[in-house]
């Protein structure tokens, strides 16, 4: 769930702290160069408009592109959120507990209907990322495991076909 | 009014609502799918929320995960834009169902006029004259009977279809035994509903619809027409108004007619009527859209009135707040689809990176785009990319003003339609207002382009 | 009508002249300095020719290039846009003399309206209130006098000035007899000419100006009035109409009163009466601007009048061709001008590449500008990089529609004057309608910025 | 003087050809490789709209940038209009001519005032490259030169001073 940037105090407080998006790692790492780009074009601070988070906007500008893997995600792995809404931690879900590929780390709560948290590899839970109960989005990272065996990449809860779908009709 | 609304919807409609949700202090969370991120919408949004993956089953066709971002993000409302699920009744009450109103007609509505042979007959009772038709036919024997009384050529159509999908023409008994179970078999796969029904085959029509807007006490107004008669392959390029096709007194009596039998029948919100006009200038509706249309910028441009707000506005239950006498309309819009389509292999939708975009401006200039430099149109969805809206004080200055926006406009980096529009803008068939709704495919539009540069 | 116009201006004013070019049939040949080769104007023209290097005086400011080049490239007319030669009459005189329209009033017309004194005294005799003032004072002692008589603190004004430049207020006369001479030497080194006069010294002043039209056969209408009360150091950077400072009698009055003095007074061509109304909404008449207006935009929106066209229109000898009747005024209009201004450095102006450019678009938002993305900014000009006009029912509308349009303005790769705008926007001496010409100046940019940000 | 691309036949008849711009050595080199790219985007041919010189345009996109020095521009140096109007030679101006830096090479007639067409260089005429009488723009190339001596860089009759000067008022 991103959030536009709020009331930015000051050109250091740019909007790139301000979205939870940049927490992720998937989200481009010259992110924060572009918002203080940004910032310097407006360095007097946009101020609050209504109640704090007002139209306050990040922009295409800031635009977030996915990073080149590093080498250290060689070793991390993450499972992501495979639908919106709440999040239920599974009751065996710590920091340290061992997981095997495919086990469930939780569910998201769609409208009642629960959808699977699954482990995307065999690894070490190192952090979790939200809070029980917390709404998170489509394909937000839950859990960070470090991978047990040697082989490299990320994986994901998403990945579904992608049909081309009209939307305009007029 | 308001506080939140959640935008389940893409690209420019996605941007103007949420342009319309600045202007009213209304917050803007705007739903996209990984493949969306991008979007200029999702970018200015107040909150942008990830709901599925770029298959629209599973983003902008999901009701379970768009209820569930509204939930997410505290919305009061959800604004299905078009397309997608802007005129689905299950979506509608479901929306409902979770506390949350649904920007449109309410389910109830939705589901009065889902079926467009329904809405014939239920508006036919109101007063609009229709196309002699067919109800759903029975069987073949029923289908030739009712074909026999209408006189050849018919159109079978089938009843849940939309966007011209699914449609026949059949010019003897003898193509209409041919035709009936292919036309069931591809409704029944496009629409999961196989009936069909016929109309009567009108050669040469113009497309006017009527735009109106009618609040929960019933309180209704008419906003002027449109011509949508310049189409390819029934999808709709540019859209105009006033419609050159009728005379004002014409064009009065279509408008009156249409926003007293609408509201006769109990509609809600702001909705199109769609009628197809004759050689002779006789009209007959054919179907009505319950939803904001993608063409409204031409009736904003011409009245001053926001349709997006005044829709958001009814949806909160709010009255009108303005009568038939309060609007006024001047001069001429003409609205220019700018289409991501590959002239040089027929048009057909394409993808890529936007490298370069200069947009023109000026006097009786508008655009409409969630596109910028640097931004990956991606291939999922429909092709457009930005609607230019241009006005004059008539149809002529209009017309001149599009010649001079047109030329400015630069896209770089993928191919657009723009061609098709230069040379609408030239050609004597369109300057004397004499387009109709086939003739793009029955020339060619190759060949059309070709006709108008070397005359 | 012309055949060919030689465009005799720069940045967006050019680009506007172009398009009014191509609206009407008219092939645009723009002139540019070395400077100004990536312009969007010289960039669209149908022929663009080089005119001399970046310094004005060698470019836009010489008459025998400009001429030259109109006869090099066959042109018929020459528009000088606002600013430049756009008021010089000699330049007018010069033009006529090579059998070439000067589109503008004729050279002698300029000349009647040269001087500020003369012309005070002109439309005073066609009955308009001009401020309590001198005439060109002769000596000092003419000078003691005349401000005794006219009451302190008065202003002490340069005959041949403009824009704001060497005027002095003095509180008393020993303040009169030490600036006197300071401003003679500076007006003469600025204006190649001494002379100065005083006029009453009003505080707390508005500056609301009444746009006009007037063709060759007499015939004038006016096209309602601009408030420019938004200034910083006498230039104007915001710019709406209807003016919120007088009540819709007081408005008719005063564009009544200025159309009929101005068509008495034997005026030809659009111009702008520009009036100061002080606190209890009395007008004084200042003077006149011989030219279009870089917030003619602001009447275009509202009247839908074409102003560039009916500049070219009346200059090339026709009629009017619309009456009083005919102009009719929709809406709320706001024009912002987007300057390359530092705010960090007190908005003095800069210069660069603009390496990002998204423009606002959607309903009631006009764009002018000459830039793009990849253009360089040359230091060498005047900072404007274009014109946001926004239009709303009503003021408050257009507001809303300011602040999400100025929202979405995305510069960058040089600073922008968008700060000031956006606190504009956000102040309640803004949004209450109270702004008043010396206010930015009096609290200081940064101080109103910081005001509006932590109120 | 450069003009507007006027109706282009077809994609590969691209405006580069069409300006008078863009014989000069002084645009860019990228120009019709740019505006082949415009032509893709725009594959079918503008057509004329009036009498053949209509809004059919070049573009920002084709904007032309000075070409960095080449080595063959060593030697060779190119006198520029000191101003626009007709352009009259001087009477001993031919190719293989032998001139002094400094010398008249024609004048640009300016309104009725000539305006003096000089030789940067030392050199010898190598080619006149505008006809006689034939109308100008300031800083158009008029007369190639090879140059004599061994000094390098090109020269320009411009140069003034460039002072600020505001345009708009209001």
């Amino acid at each position: 769930v991103r959030r536009a940037a709020g009331p930015a105090g000051s050109s250091s407080d740019a909007p790139s702290g301000r979205r939870r998006g940049s927490d992720r790692g998937e989200r481009s790492p010259d992110r924060s160069e572009r918002a203080d780009r940004a910032a310097l074009t407006d360095p007097v601070a946009r101020h609050d408009r209504s109640n704090g988070s007002g139209p306050t906007t990040a922009h295409p500008a800031r635009s977030p592109r996915r990073e080149a893997e590093s080498p250290e995600d060689r070793f991390r792995v993450i499972a992501t959120s495979p639908s919106v809404g709440p999040f239920r931690p599974g009751r065996e879900l710590r920091r340290g507990a061992r997981v095997r590929e495919g086990d469930r780390l939780g569910t998201v709560d769609l409208l009642g209907v629960p959808q699977e948290v699954v482990a995307p590899a065999d690894g070490i839970v190192m952090a979790i990322l939200v809070e029980a109960d917390e709404a998170v989005e489509y394909g937000q990272p839950l859990v960070e495991l470090e991978r047990a065996s040697g082989t490299s990449g990320t994986s994901t809860a998403s990945g579904a076909g992608s049909t081309p779908a009209g939307a305009g009709e007029g | 009014m308001f506080d939140r609304i959640l935008i389940a919807n893409r690209g420019e409609i996605a941007l103007r609502i949420l342009r319309a949700c600045r202007t009213m202090g209304i917050e803007a969370v705007v739903a996209y799918s990984e493949a969306d991120r991008d979007t200029l919408a999702a970018q200015l949004a107040d909150e942008a929320i990830c709901i599925g993956p770029a298959d629209a089953r599973r983003s902008y066709l999901s009701a379970p995960a768009l209820i569930s971002a509204a939930l997410a993000t505290g919305c009061d409302a959800i604004h299905p834009g078009y397309g997608f699920l802007s005129e689905d009744a299950a979506f509608a009450e479901a929306v409902r169902a979770h506390d949350i109103v649904f920007v449109g007609p309410p389910a109830d509505v939705l589901e009065r006029f889902a079926s467009k042979d329904a809405t014939r007959r239920l508006l036919a009772a109101h007063g609009l004259p229709t196309i002699p038709g067919s109800g759903i036919v029975r069987d073949e024997l029923d289908a030739l009977e009712q074909a026999e009384a209408i006189g050849y050529p018919v159109l079978i159509k089938p009843s849940a279809g939309g966007g011209g999908k699914g449609m026949r023409m059949v010019r003897t008994p003898r193509e209409l035994e041919g035709s009936l179970a292919v036309c069931r078999s591809e409704a029944k796969a496009a629409f999961g509903d196989d009936s069909v029904y016929l109309e009567k085959w009108l050669d040469e029509n113009r497309h006017v619809e009527v735009q109106v807007a009618v609040d929960h006490f019933g309180r209704g107004v008419h906003l002027g027409e449109r011509d949508c008669s310049v189409q390819r392959r029934h999808q709709k390029i540019l859209e105009e108004a006033p419609t050159p096709a009728l005379d004002p007194a014409s064009r009065t009596e279509l408008c009156e007619r249409a926003i007293r039998a609408i509201v006769a029948a109990g509609y809600e919100n702001v909705g199109t009527l769609e009628f197809l006009v004759d050689r002779d200038g006789r009209f007959y509706f054919i179907e009505i859209n319950c939803r904001i249309q993608v063409e409204h910028p031409v009736t904003e441009v011409l009245t001053g009135i926001d349709m997006v707000a005044t829709q958001i506005r009814i949806a909160a239950g709010e009255p009108l707040g303005f009568g038939q006498s309060d609007v006024t309309s001047r001069g001429h819009a003409i609205e220019f689809r700018i289409n991501a389509d590959d002239p040089e292999h027929d048009f057909r939708p394409s993808a890529g990176t936007i490298e370069r975009l200069v947009v023109p401006g000026g006097p009786g200039v508008r655009w409409d785009g969630h596109v910028y430099a640097g931004y990956d149109v991606p291939p999922y969805y429909d092709s457009l990319l930005g609607k230019l809206v241009v006005w004059g004080a008539d149809r002529t200055a209009a017309i001149a003003r599009a010649r001079a926006a047109l030329d400015e406009m630069l896209i770089d980096g993928l191919p657009t339609n723009l061609a098709i529009h230069r040379a609408l803008v030239e050609s004597d068939v369109f300057v004397d207002g004499r387009m109709t709704t086939n003739l793009l495919d029955r020339v060619g539009p190759g060949a059309f382009l070709a006709g108008v540069a070397a005359p």
